[in-house]
């Protein structure tokens, strides 16, 4: 009763958090009907900064890691990365009504990981005091390609089943190419590059650091803005893209948040990076992901899978899992 | 001045093909193309030409403009950008007719 | 490959009447358009197409084309968008032949 | 005597600040034919940054404040938005070879409040430690919308008595909405709940805050080389409208200064409260008003109204009221 | 509504020049004109349209659109155009007809 | 053998240095075909917010300066302007099979001043606490000015020598207020004027100072992936253009810290104005330059000297020059 109690405050406190308040008031002003634009250069600054503070900061400590530690999460996290692909082409396989190949895209960007939404968390974790480890961030591929490789290679396996006559061979190498050349992984991997090759304590501690939270709340609102815009693509697709994008991100997190338990009572993963994982595992792909499937699964709608995306399971997963996790976190391992 | 006439081929599609389509174009042997940001709304979707934020990038439209002097090669374009991408890309293609000063510089 | 002649509408007038103008175009029923953005000098005013900071938004040229089969239709959509909007806003209108490939596309 | 060599001293010091320095800076830019520019995309930012500052503060400083207090100077800034419309139009009327539409416009504009003069006032009056009320900044709207609303219904009603066959009825609500929607007060109203519902306080100290007055200043620039950039427009009109644009600002922002003194003196109204009330009332709309006037009185020439607001009537507001303001309520008040 | 014949000169070169080709146009005593920016590949260079930075400015291509309703006109724009800068730039230029609806505005 | 020892291990410290770091990272981004960009409006602002700090830090100091100090650096600046243009030209007269004017055109932009290459040299200085007067920033144009116009005289010069009916005149005062029009140049005057004629110190101490590293860490990011990606420009021109490229920064830049060091033991020039003249000699320009060259040399090929100063000029000046010229200045002036 106390530990219900306890949860349910706990959780109520996060709803009054700032990120929040920004991506639901970006849903609003959508709503509205407001004018009110963020500039598209602006975004693309803001997720460049995000991931490059992320990946400096990754980079700089995990100098002094014991990267062997990483292995089994990493193994986790790839894991997780497959299953969700997995359970997400089963579950569109019951649908009748729906095209296998938007299935298999949806199943894809819903492995595929979201750099916003995992910035969110760490922010929220910040607050929050709740540590994680050096390299987690660093664990973001490891999700992301097996995802999207998979999806897109079945997907394949599968057209070519179709009409015999399709000559086209799945570039699997290509795939992970197109996923780490795409802009997020490129800022990412820079990032923890000239973390771990430089010194770039006095830049990070003057300029990605401090603006880091800024930024974020600006990127809330455009996800808010963005999520309500893409409503209507949604509502020329099939129902049940709104049900899945709804459910799978809780369903992907709490999988992951059990995982990650394991690997917290076996190798002392920290609490931090199981809600970390949680995440990665419940949000979406989407500055990457929407152009690798676009050009690995062509016949697929895109309409479909970014409208499920965007519009539902990105702020599901922001506004509903991230406070969740914490909350669970916070019960469960005391910190 | 004397003018030739040369043919304008013109294709409307999205911006996230527009390498391969520029690869078809340069395969087929024309000189040149132009290519003019856009948005527009068509059987498939609309799609924005705003200056705002776009999560999703890569979905805007783009117009593509090649001056050929020879039909042939319009009609070659035309086909294989068609028969490659517009069953899964949206897209249209479509010819006019123009008036060039130095049909060399076009073949 | 057979091609076949249709009509391009071209519209050139301020990017704030813009929504207006396509709900004219929707409504004369043609299947489609494209928007490109511009910038331009006529009888009017100045109207840039530079990045730089404009105080005063809204004011920037657009120009949109429609493609449609049926030279009816063209008139309508010219005839209701200068009734309606070139006595107060800038912006020409004018017609160019085209050869398409699936007329029943845009139609 | 001692008075005026005061007031003088003091108005000579406001002129060093850089506030004004960035806005001359941006004018001679300009007519030096220099091919500097603030890329529109930074433009919009660095408005959405203010506004989302000063409504943030509004929001969060609301919460305690006793709102009844807001009802006179509230009335009062209606009245004010009301009058400079009324006595633009009066004016207008005088000049025969004026269109009327044109008219009409050009005082909805000077009606209608500019969120970047605004800006930089409170940045002055923060110089000077000029206290004034947290729910100040949301007077905005009490003197925005009434003035644009009255300039365009009246137009209208001008414009159908001229032609009877019209039928176009004025959509009073619907301008509200557009201008409500428009990107100024959207931020501002965002930045208002946001402050209002949510904890933003990390977020603000550590971004909104410290950038605001950097970002004023580069606004500022901007502000000057647009002024300097469209006076060519306005030699295109009648010089009256220069003679409006030059007179309009200082005597409106007085009448709004004696206006909010008689708040003072009767309930309280803070000094700095009478001086951003002044600036509100000099000030010209910028962002939302034009595309508001251009859509409510189509046949008015923007070239008119736009020439005259923002090449005199914005330098004017910023360069000459606000520090005359300040001044006067640091004589008059003694803050 | 009666179309009447007229002459669209279009003229596709470096931004870096847009000032003295507009001073051209005017010159030649054209009502107006409509800049659209563009990309394209021709015999000199790849020039893009990309928004990524680049640090060498100017360098993007432009699209100018030239309605004239005298023949003589479209040719002695595109000539000066040719011959005051497409040895140094690169360029090109070309006629289309089209149908506008009230010939006076351009003349 | 000590000097030596002592000169190597500290070149081998600068180049674990963020600055270089963030330059060869974006060399990578673009060699494994990244599709990372960095927005064209960011680009602008940045180089806006850096030449402002420059200005304004520059305006503010000189105002106790005692400028007749700066009178020999002055003139020994103009003098390396000069000699960079007519060693330029004279090597490449050497190579018949390359076009004159294109010689001229690249021996007039590495004449010329990067504000890019200078702000990184100001920050590295700057983290090895060594001094320089205030006044320095504004010798920029001192030799960016001279060269540019030397070059395109000489150019047209010669180009009428070729074509006897040629009739353009060379409009010397036309390139000077092209240069000065420039948006780098306008961007240092407008901050000197700034900084000299008003009081900014609060918006430089809360903005413009605290934004500049980090500002110019993604600047330098730009650097690198403009210079990878414009090599294949070079590639379809003369080799010659590429060796000049690559010796001529390090050259330009030996002789400019020969005459410093002169004017160092002479009138007491500080060691870091030695190190930040050696660099102005050393950096090619890349933003004012290349369109002043173009319209003054139009038959001159952009590929080339853009290529040229871009991709390995730029680069071999930040990577090799800068830290070269710091560890000789640490080594010969003991500082
Ligand atoms: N009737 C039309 N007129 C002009 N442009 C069109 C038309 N139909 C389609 N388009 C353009 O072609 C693109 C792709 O069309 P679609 O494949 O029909 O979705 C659209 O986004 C428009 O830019
Ligand atoms: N002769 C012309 N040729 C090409 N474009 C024109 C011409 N006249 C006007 N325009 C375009 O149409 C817009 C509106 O023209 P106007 O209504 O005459 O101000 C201009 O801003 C130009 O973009
Ligand atoms: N065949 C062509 N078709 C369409 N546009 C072309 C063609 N050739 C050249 N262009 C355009 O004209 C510009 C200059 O061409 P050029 O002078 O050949 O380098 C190119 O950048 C293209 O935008
Ligand atoms: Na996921
Ligand atoms: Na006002
Ligand atoms: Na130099």
């Amino acid at each position: 009763m106390d530990f219900l109690a306890d949860f349910l405050l706990r959780l109520l406190a996060q709803f009054q958090s700032p990120t929040l308040g920004f991506l639901i008031g970006g849903m609003l002003l959508v709503a509205c009907g407001s004018k009110l634009t963020i500039p598209d250069a602006i975004y693309k600054f803001i997720v460049f900064m995000l991931l490059m503070k992320i990946g400096l900061k990754g980079g700089m400590e995990i100098r002094d890691a014991n990267l062997a530690e990483m292995f089994l999460p990493a193994v986790i996290t790839i894991v997780i990365g497959v299953v969700i692909v997995l359970l997400g082409i089963l579950f569109f396989s019951f649908i009748s009504s729906i095209k296998k190949e938007d299935g298999y895209a949806t199943a894809g960007l819903f492995g595929a990981v979201s750099a916003s939404t995992f910035a969110a968390a760490m922010v929220l974790l910040e607050e929050e005091a709740i540590a994680y480890e050096a390299w987690v961030p660093a664990l973001y591929p490891f999700m992301d390609i097996p995802a999207l490789v998979l999806a897109i290679v079945l997907a394949n396996v599968y057209m070519k089943k179709q009409q015999q006559g399709n000559t086209t061979e799945v570039n699997v190498w290509g795939i992970i190419k197109e996923s780490l050349q795409g802009s997020a992984l490129s800022a990412l991997i820079l990032g923890l590059a000239l973390g771990l090759f430089t010194t770039p304590d006095k830049v990070f501690g003057s300029f990605y650091e401090p603006l880091f939270r800024g930024f974020l709340s600006i990127l809330m609102l455009i996800m808010g803005m963005e999520a309500y815009a893409r409503i209507h693509e949604l509502k020329r697709v099939a129902q049940w893209y709104a049900v899945y994008a709804f459910f799978a991100p809780i369903i992907h997190g709490l999988l992951a948040f059990g995982l990650g338990t394991l690997a917290h009572y076996w190798v002392g993963f920290s609490p931090g990076g199981v809600v970390l994982l949680a995440v990665m595992a419940a949000s979406s792909s989407d500055i990457s992901g929407p152009p690798t499937l676009r050009s690995g699964i062509p016949s697929a709608n895109p309409s479909a899978y970014i409208g499920a995306s965007t519009s539902v399971g990105t702020p599901v997963a922001i506004a509903v899992c991230i406070p969740l996790f914490i909350v669970m976190a916070q019960t469960i391992f005391e910190v | 001045m004397t003018l030739h006439v040369a043919e304008k081929v013109v294709i409307i599609t999205e911006k996230i093909i527009a390498k391969g389509v520029c690869q078809i174009i340069d395969g087929c042997g024309a000189t040149g193309y132009t290519i003019v940001p856009a948005g527009g709304k068509g059987s498939r979707n609309m799609r924005s030409t705003t200056e705002r934020a776009s999560v999703v990038d890569d979905f805007a439209n783009i117009k593509i403009e090649i001056i050929v002097n020879d039909y042939a090669m319009a009609e070659a374009i035309m086909d294989q950008v068609k028969d490659k991408y517009f069953n899964n890309y949206s897209g249209i293609t479509y010819l006019e007719d123009i008036k060039i000063l130095r049909p060399e510089k076009f073949s």
